[in-house]
């Protein structure tokens, strides 16, 4: 079967990380900006991936298996706090939660 | 992974993560975000990373996402409509994130990126050689992994249940009503 | 020698602090507390009696390694200039604690044991350590406990004064930080190995420049912690706002930390300078005896007054150090004693009349000899002893001290003579409108006695204070020795500058034995 | 020869042990044990003194006891050897101090009888005669002064006695501080004597030792330090300038007057000055400054005695005026006349004193002279013995006064300080009109006294008059020791102290007699006057107060001193404390700096807070800055 | 090449099936039921009466199989005010199709050989099919909440949360059984599985997964019933408080989808269950070459006829199966949401676990499946 060459995806890698950063850069949204964050872990997930792949060793693999359980360990905190924030504030919008406390 | 297919998926890929970041609705974005994992899910399988690929799809977009589904709902997160952030910020963020991808050309390209492929060994993806290397080499990161979701899961139920006075309070109000009621 | 003795001194306390904190009761708390305290007490009063007071250097002395590749080693040792210190600073521990105990702190008790014993490791690791470095980790340790004893227990402003107190010692410390370095460095280029221990510090040889910097960095660290006039504001608030124990130990030994200093690093480690300074020294401090002094006279608040007594005290100790003379440094040192053991009396004391009346103000109160003869009779001894009435311990400090400074420059001993005179005017005057006329406020004329601790408390104090008085000599003789070794430095330099100034007439004063020679040439 | 006497400790001992007994035993057991064991002790170690004194007597001429004590002091080569000495000068003075003492004591224990702070009184009247007993048999400097200042503080207590009168307690104050004054400047003498011999390394204060070294002193060094210890001498002895303490330090408890600020205490300067009469005779002018600022004393506060209408105040003044002359008579070098009238004046002044105090006891505390008369009838004993020591002070011949305050005089006049003499002789005759101006005023003439009290004036109790009448006969027969030369055994007193103080030297010629004549006319004529102001024309003072308006208030208002000092002294001072130190200096200038420092840093930190937004987006914007540039090392790396 | 051709078939041929099946379950939906409840039922539309004049009773067919949907599709196609369009029609269809892509895994046969060829009468041939199961069941979630989200409305929602919530936490019990039957057969391959199911044990017994994995069993049964959201089960829809839930904004073809999608996820459950504990395409007692009775006795049959006996097999299990659960939808009640909840995390979820324990117990203890 033919071989996709490794620099098409790490390109391809690349471009998604950096939409992810540009994401969590601009959107104002904490969630929209969480799902950034994801982008940006699935983006390396694919090199790992890609990587792996091309020096045939699991390593690449069981590193994305990691990385997916912290991202959900991740994503359900994250969620929790977002919920007691929206609670306490009755708002996602970064730019209203510039304080540490409340 | 026949050619055709990969740029169907990475253009695929790569215009779901633009829905991500460019649609105003976070249902939408989320939606767009479901298909890049999806589609990176595929590209997994393509490098014969099966496993992991299929539970990327199952994990990723099958709980996680809808876990943001959930939150969304729960919040019932309006439409942006306000004007989100100065142009300026955006402006130099947008310099910083062309640096960064300049930058990561550089290893991307071929001159610099140096690996050569060195065939798979047998039942490589498999899920049999995960759990190989899993609960070999990676055995005590594993256990950690698996003692961090745990402290997780009862983070986020701590994070999200009410604290308990408001509750009280909450079955107090009930408590009048049903008795009114009656 | 050594066997561990220092070292179970200084860390006794620490282990005490822990074992406190792991207690639920808290009764249970202060007796163990205090026992703990007792320990290091009856160790330092051990070391008293087997201290050979012929010997001047180091004794007991314990050296193990510590961090070698920078030379710092754990070096423990006790000579006469800290023995004493040692003494006062386990004795004054344990009675601040025995006094606390009786109502006077009531919140947190557990963390108060802790963080005064955890002060006392601070305060007896920086009067035992020989290694400079050791000895700056335990000069920032003390400071820790005190901002806690400050800012937790204290009253009014107290945040502001602790705040105040850490920033003002940090100062200067972080600036002695900076010169132990720049010594240790160039004690590597003249013998090829880095070594924070002191006695090889003290041969670092320096140019006339390097010296004068690295010991203005010393004093001014050690002048704040005296505080010698004008570095002095951090005392009043400190002393005023912390609790009673915390103002017994800022006064009784904290200060001391600072003339201290100037006996064990600034003055031995660079003597040429300290020659040259003497004149400005002998200034500040006279100009401190006066000023504190005169300020202590117009303060209503009968701590804040004794806090400008203690600066007005630590001019005298001040001006007796740098009369770099036997007499006036062992006046100095002698007195530094004295003072922790009056001056702490006194904030005991004046400890005791808030708990009755929950107020300083010195207008609040009248005619208390009517209503509490004992306190006021036990007051007026404190008092006697800190205006140096002779008899008492007071006045042995401060006629050596005045001695040695006449022989150093007899207008400084002029000077510092009215601040007899204005001490006396103060402490009589606020005795006369506290403890005597009629009762103004109806209150004074309910308020209890002392009770039997506060007593107990006091006692020991008054004891030592009447001993002191008529018997200094077996403490004089302890520190003597160690003095003398300290001076030999001087004395070079001394004559050195003698030479240069073609006057010798001086060089006597210094001399411990009466000098033929030189006398024949010295008559005017 | 010096003869160990280990027993002059017990002398020491006694008055110790009744100070602890009163402390501690005193309140619980009660006024009866108090009224014993305080005058109790005193009486032992009067008895101690007194074998001291005659075993003195005994041995030859210029020996001395002694009893070493502990090594006190000792830093390098300087070191205080505590030390008890007695010699004659020390031994009149323990006799003195023990015998009056004792006497006064027992006097208190009646005049005492009605307050309930008994014990606290006889604590303070032993620790007093405790500190005086050491000033007295110190051998060195540094032990006197320990004597020195703890006489000060017990004046200071007893002057305070009824501290709930908030004027006593600043009288008491006054005392102190006016004597710390004179302390001050005494340690200063002893240090300057310290260095002068320290700079030849001598290391000593031991009077003996001094004396043999005496010569190192010559010059500049005796002067400055004649000077400062006669500063302190001022103080204590309350001379001028110093003198303003002792007419306030009256409002004690009369016995207290007797004792200490008359009999005992106040002549320590005197003895002082004696005690080191080898220093002041290396330098005349201080020696010059003594004996004028004596007899300008002498007459200065004799005129201040004239119009007091307080009776204690009125002995107050004739103490500093009697101070003055035995001032003019060390100063002028006749140590021994200057003893000798301290000892007289110790009997009759005492004397006065508790006669003065039996008077108010009487009058249940009245002690304006205007508010008496005519108590000769009720007071038979009071009036005797009062009489008797007026006619001592006022130097009646044949009454102690007469014999030394003659020799003052004498001396003063052989010296060669004819216009000191003159001052002197003058004071006579003040001291007898305004002396005989008491006498007349309180137990002559029509009674003044308040009807209520009228009725129960009495006669005080034998524990009182007892002393009077011992003090009365030694008033009387006190001066004969020291007879003229010539006379039966001649001035034996002298010859007794010679060998201590040396024999005086007369500088000019003159008769004694003639001198004498002179001062007792002088004396005389001030008796008449008083009779004729007092009993004679009672209206005449009145007349001349109302003529001489100014000059009686100036007198009246004792030269106004007091206020001159409130207004150059006490009140700059002040405010130098409060207003520009403590407020302009300490708080604004230098804690405003520091405190200026913290506002600084503040302004600082608040300025850097503004770029902490909290804003995560804009941390995550500085993040992948950091991230491009580490990122861009890379880069470089794998470039080259 | 003729083997992905002949796959593509295949596939097709699947999921054709499975949307028969839907059908078949339709009707049996409808006269199923009445026969149930003892009525009549659909039995009105006939095409020109032609059954009448032949003397039939009027089965329904024509009602259930060409009225509704005739009727279903030709309606009005609503879109309620203030819904998310796109999303709105989008919805059935993510629902439907990933349960349609399922049935492309599921062996409907042993391999069969026609000439040089052999094909192996499973549509797409995934070493890691169970995971794709997992996968493909896990997305379809999305199609039923947007529905109820896009339809801008309450009822909508609620039952689009309900099914979201349902659904997801019943694959967790799905799940855990069938890692347990994974391990059982030490392959995530479904013709592997149904391979090993082969043969007998005693002589008689046919090694069909249900006698090793009961419980698994009982587990994947309860779990898929609540997949599919039917009866009892059936709480997002629960016409009687939400109005069909999620459905309820739908109408025409839409919603014809969602219901196709039940009836889908009906067939595949059965299709599971089938596979995975009942054999599969296997006919007891029948080998390659014919059958081995228990008794020694042997019927020769040829390998062509084996194959399709294993086709035809299948389809009878899997028919039974869907009756089974059509019996189920009719005579059990609803549960109340709270039961559902507590069934599914405090019954099964740990029940699977210690299922999943005991196998690998007893995988470890007998020196492991391979």
């Amino acid at each position: 079967m033919t071989m996709v060459p490794l620099t098409y995806l790490m390109a391809l890698s690349a471009a998604i990380f950096a939409i992810g950063v540009v994401g969590f850069l601009t959107r104002r949204n904490i969630l929209v900006m969480f799902m950034s964050i994801e982008l940006m872990l699935n983006a390396v997930n694919l090199a790992f991936i890609s990587l792996g792949s091309r020096l045939g060793s699991m390593d690449g693999q069981v590193i994305v298996f990691f990385v997916m359980t912290v991202a959900a360990a991740e994503a359900a905190v994250g969620l929790g706090i977002i919920i007691t924030i929206f609670r306490n504030r009755e708002t996602v919008h970064a730019d209203d939660l510039t304080l540490l406390r409340w | 992974m026949p050619m055709g297919l990969f740029w169907f998926l990475a253009a695929l890929s790569v215009l779901s993560a633009l829905g991500v970041v460019l649609q105003r609705n976070p249902l939408h974005c989320l939606l767009s975000l479901v298909l890049t994992l999806l589609t990176i899910a595929v590209l997994f399988i393509g490098q014969d990373a099966v496993v992991v690929g299929f539970l990327q799809a199952i994990v990723y977009a099958g709980a996680i996402m809808v876990l943001f589904l959930f939150v969304i709902w729960l919040l019932n997160v309006p439409v942006e409509t306000r004007p989100t952030g100065h142009l300026a910020f955006k402006f130099f963020g947008m310099i910083a994130v062309a640096a960064l991808l300049a930058e990561l050309a550089v290893f991307v390209l071929p001159p610099h990126l140096k690996v050569k492929y060195s065939g798979h060994p047998a039942g490589y993806g498999s899920i049999e050689a995960l759990a190989q290397s899993l609960f070999s080499d990676y055995l005590i990161a594993f256990e950690i992994t698996s003692i961090l979701l745990l402290v997780a899961v009862i983070g986020a139920v701590a994070l999200a249940r009410r604290s308990s006075e408001i509750e009280i309070k909450e079955r107090a109000q009930d408590a009048a009503r049903v008795e009114k009621a009656a | 020698m050594g066997s561990g003795l220092l070292t179970a001194v200084i860390f006794f306390p620490l282990f005490g602090a822990i074992f406190v904190l792991m207690l639920r009761d808290e009764r249970a708390a202060w007796n163990s507390a205090f026992i703990f305290s007792l320990v290091p007490l009856a160790l330092s009063f051990y070391l008293f009696a087997a201290f050979d007071s012929h010997e001047a250097g180091y004794q007991f002395v314990e050296q193990y390694p510590w961090i070698p590749q920078f030379g710092i080693s754990y070096h423990l040792g006790v000579d006469g200039i800290s023995l004493l210190l040692v003494l006062l600073t386990t004795i004054l521990i344990s009675l601040s604690l025995l006094y606390s105990a009786g109502g006077d702190i009531e919140k947190r008790p557990r963390e108060f044991c802790f963080f005064l014993l955890a002060l006392e490791t601070g305060l007896l690791g920086a009067l035992l350590s020989v290694d400079v470095f050791l000895f700056y980790v335990f000069w920032e340790v003390m400071l820790i406990p005190m901002y806690f004893l400050i800012g937790i227990w204290g009253h009014g402003r107290k945040v502001y004064a602790a705040v105040k107190f850490v920033l003002f010692t940090m100062l200067g410390s972080f600036l002695m930080l900076v010169a132990i370095i720049y010594l240790v460095a160039a004690a590597k280029q003249s013998f090829g190995r880095l070594s924070f221990d002191l006695p090889l510090l003290y041969q670092v040889p320096l140019s006339e420049t390097q010296a004068r910097w690295l010991f203005a960095a010393f004093a001014l660290a050690f002048a704040i912690k005296v505080p010698m006039w004008p570095v002095h504001t951090w005392l009043p608030d400190a002393h005023t706002e912390a609790p009673t124990a915390g103002s017994v130990i800022l006064a009784g030994i904290m200060l001391k930390m600072g003339t201290y200093g100037f006996l064990r690093f600034a003055i031995p480690l660079f003597p040429a300078v300290a020659v040259e300074a003497v004149p400005l020294f002998l200034a500040l401090a006279v100009i401190g005896i006066i000023y504190g002094a005169l300020v202590a006279m117009s303060q209503p608040d009968l701590k804040r007054l004794i806090a400008y007594s203690s600066v007005s005290h630590l001019g005298f100790v001040m001006l007796g150090i740098f009369a770099l003379n036997p007499q006036g440094i062992d006046g100095a040192i002698y007195q530094m004693l004295n003072h922790g053991i009056s001056t702490g009396a006194l904030f005991l004391l004046v400890g005791m009349l808030y708990l009755r009346r929950h107020t300083r103000e010195i207008s609040e109160f009248g005619g208390l000899w009517k209503s509490v003869p004992i306190y006021a009779s036990i007051f007026m001894f404190a008092m006697l002893s800190s205006a140096g009435l002779p008899g008492l311990n007071g006045f042995v400090g401060e006629f050596l001290i005045m001695a040695g400074t006449y022989l150093r420059s007899w207008p400084a001993a002029a000077f510092a003579v009215s601040g007899i005179v204005l001490g006396a005017l103060y402490l009589f005057w606020t005795y006369e409108r506290v403890m005597f006329g009629p009762i103004t406020h109806a209150v004074n004329a309910t308020i209890r006695d002392l009770t039997g601790r506060e007593i107990a408390v006091l006692v020991p104090l008054m004891a030592l204070m009447l001993f002191m008085g008529l018997y200094p000599a077996p403490l004089i003789s302890r520190l003597h020795p160690s003095v003398e070794k300290m001076l030999e430095g001087v004395r070079i330099e001394q004559v050195r500058l003698e030479r240069e100034h073609h006057r010798d007439a001086l060089a006597q004063t210094i001399a411990p034995a009466p000098k033929i020679g030189v006398q024949t040439a010295s008559v005017k | 020869m010096n003869v160990e006497f280990a027993a002059l400790a017990l002398i020491l001992v006694f008055p110790a042990l009744g100070v602890l007994f009163n402390t501690f035993l005193g309140p619980r057991l009660g006024r009866r044990a108090v009224n014993v064991v305080g005058p109790g002790m005193m009486f032992l170690s009067f008895t101690v003194a007194t074998w001291a004194f005659i075993t003195i007597f005994t041995l030859p001429a210029g020996s001395a006891l002694y009893c070493p004590l502990w090594r006190w002091i000792e830093a390098g080569s300087f070191h205080v050897e505590l030390g008890l000495r007695v010699d004659a000068l020390s031994g009149v003075m323990i006799m003195i101090v023990t015998g009056v003492g004792s006497f006064i004591h027992l006097y208190s224990v009646g005049y005492m009888a009605h307050d309930e702070d008994y014990a606290r009184f006889f604590t303070y009247m032993n620790l007093f005669a405790l500190s005086m007993l050491i000033l007295v048999l110190a051998d060195n400097l540094v032990m006197m002064f320990v004597g020195w200042e703890g006489v000060g503080l017990c004046s200071y207590l007893l002057i305070a006695f009824w501290y709930t009168n908030p004027q006593f307690a600043y009288n008491g104050r006054k005392a102190f501080i006016v004597n710390r004054i004179g302390d001050a400047g005494f340690l200063l003498g002893i240090f300057t004597i310290l260095s002068a011999l320290a700079h030849h390394g001598v290391w000593t204060l031991n009077f003996t030792e001094m004396q043999a070294h005496a010569s190192l002193l010559e010059g500049t060094a005796a002067t400055a330090a004649g000077l400062l210890l006669f500063l302190g001498a001022t103080g204590k002895s309350a001379q001028i300038p110093l003198y303003v303490w002792l007419p306030d330090a009256m409002v004690g408890p009369t016995p207290v007057s007797a004792l200490i600020h008359a009999a005992t205490m106040v002549t320590a300067g005197v003895y002082m000055v004696a005690r080191l009469n080898f220093l002041y005779m290396l330098a005349p002018d201080a020696m010059m400054v003594v004996a004028t600022i004596g007899a300008l004393t002498a007459f200065f506060a004799g005129t201040v005695a004239i119009v007091q209408p307080d009776i204690k105040r009125v002995l107050a003044y004739s103490t500093v005026s009697q101070l003055g002359y035995m001032f003019l008579g060390v100063g002028s070098g006749a140590f021994a006349a200057g003893i000798f009238h301290v000892m007289t004046h110790a009997f009759f002044k005492g004397l006065l004193f508790l006669c003065a105090g039996s008077v108010i006891h009487s009058l249940e505390g009245e002690q304006d002279m205007n508010k008496m008369g005519a108590l000769r009838k009720h007071l038979p004993i009071t009036f005797w013995t009062m009489l008797i020591a007026t006619l001592a002070i006022t130097a009646v011949p044949g009454f102690s006064g007469y014999f030394s305050k003659d020799l003052i005089l004498e001396g003063a006049y052989e010296s060669g300080h004819f216009w000191l003499w003159l001052l002197g002789a003058i004071t006579a005759g003040i001291t007898g009109f305004y002396m005989f101006r008491l006498i007349f005023m309180t137990f002559f003439g029509e009674s003044r006294v308040e009807p209520d009290k009228l009725h129960h004036i009495h006669e005080s109790p034998a524990v009182m008059t007892i002393p009077l009448i011992v003090l009365a006969v030694l008033a009387t027969v006190g001066g004969w020791v020291g007879l003229p030369d010539g006379l039966l055994w001649g001035d034996a007193f002298a010859r007794f102290l010679s060998p201590v103080v040396g024999n005086f030297k007369p500088a000019v010629a003159a008769s004694p007699a003639m001198l004498s004549a002179v001062a007792t006319g002088l004396g005389g004529l001030g008796i008449l006057l008083a009779y004729v102001f007092y009993l004679r024309l009672p209206g005449l003072p009145m007349i001349l107060a109302w003529r001489l308006k100014g000059l009686y208030d100036l007198l009246l208002e004792k030269y106004r001193i007091d206020e001159l000092y409130n207004l150059i002294v006490t009140r700059p001072l002040f405010f130098i404390s409060n207003q520009i130190l403590n407020r302009g200096v300490d708080q604004f200038v230098i804690d405003g700096a520091a405190n200026g420092a913290g506002i600084a840093v503040e302004a600082g930190g608040e300025m850097a807070r503004r770029s902490e937004t909290g804003n995560v987006q804009h941390y995550a914007f500085v993040y992948l800055i950091g991230v491009v540039a580490i990122v861009s090392y890379y880069v470089y790396l794998v470039i080259h | 090449m003729i083997e992905l051709v002949v796959g593509a078939i295949e596939a097709i041929l699947m999921v054709l099936v499975g949307l028969q099946l839907s059908i078949f379950l339709l009707y049996f939906e409808r006269k199923g039921s009445a026969l149930i409840q003892d009525r009549v039922g659909a039995n009105r539309a006939a095409i020109t009466g032609l059954g009448r004049k032949l003397g039939m009773p009027n089965l329904g067919i024509v009602n259930t199989l060409v009225a509704d949907p005739v009727k279903l599709f030709t309606k009005e196609d609503f879109v309620p005010d203030g819904a998310d369009h796109f999303l709105h029609a989008l919805a059935p269809f993510l629902a439907l199709f990933p349960v349609l892509i399922t049935f492309v895994v599921i062996p409907f046969g042993d391999t069969i050989t026609i000439g040089r060829h052999t094909f192996n009468l499973q549509a797409a041939n995934l070493n890691a099919a169970a995971l794709y199961l997992l996968a493909t069941i896990g997305i379809g979630v999305y199609g039923v909440s947007l529905g109820g989200w896009a339809s801008n409305n309450r009822w909508a929602l609620l039952g689009g949360i309900r099914a979201t919530a349902q659904m997801i936490s019943y694959e967790i019990a799905m799940g855990l059984a069938i890692v347990a039957i994974v391990m059982t057969y030490g392959t995530l391959d479904l013709q592997e599985m149904c391979r090993s199911q082969g043969g007998v044990w005693f002589g008689f017994l046919p090694r069909w997964g249900i006698f090793v994995q009961p419980l698994a069993f009982i587990i994947l049964l309860t779990a898929g019933i609540a997949e599919s959201k039917r009866v009892p089960f059936d709480l997002p829809e629960g016409e009687s408080e939400l109005i069909l839930g999620y459905m309820v904004e739908y109408s025409g073809g839409k919603q014809a989808a969602f219901m196709f999608t039940d009836f889908a996820e009906q067939a595949l459950v059965a299709m599971l269950l089938v596979t995975f504990f009942f054999g599969g395409w296997q006919v007891p007692w029948l080998y390659r070459d014919g059958f081995h009775l228990p008794g020694g006795y042997f019927i020769h049959v040829a390998s062509i006829l084996v194959s399709i006996l294993g086709v035809i097999a299948f389809l009878i299990k899997v028919l039974m199966f869907c009756i089974l659960l059509g019996l189920v939808r009719w005579t059990l009640p609803r549960f109340r949401y709270d039961q559902l909840m507590r069934l599914g995390w405090k019954g099964l979820v740990p029940l699977g676990l210690a299922n999943v324990l005991v196998t690998a117990f007893i995988i470890v203890a007998t020196g492991g499946a391979h």
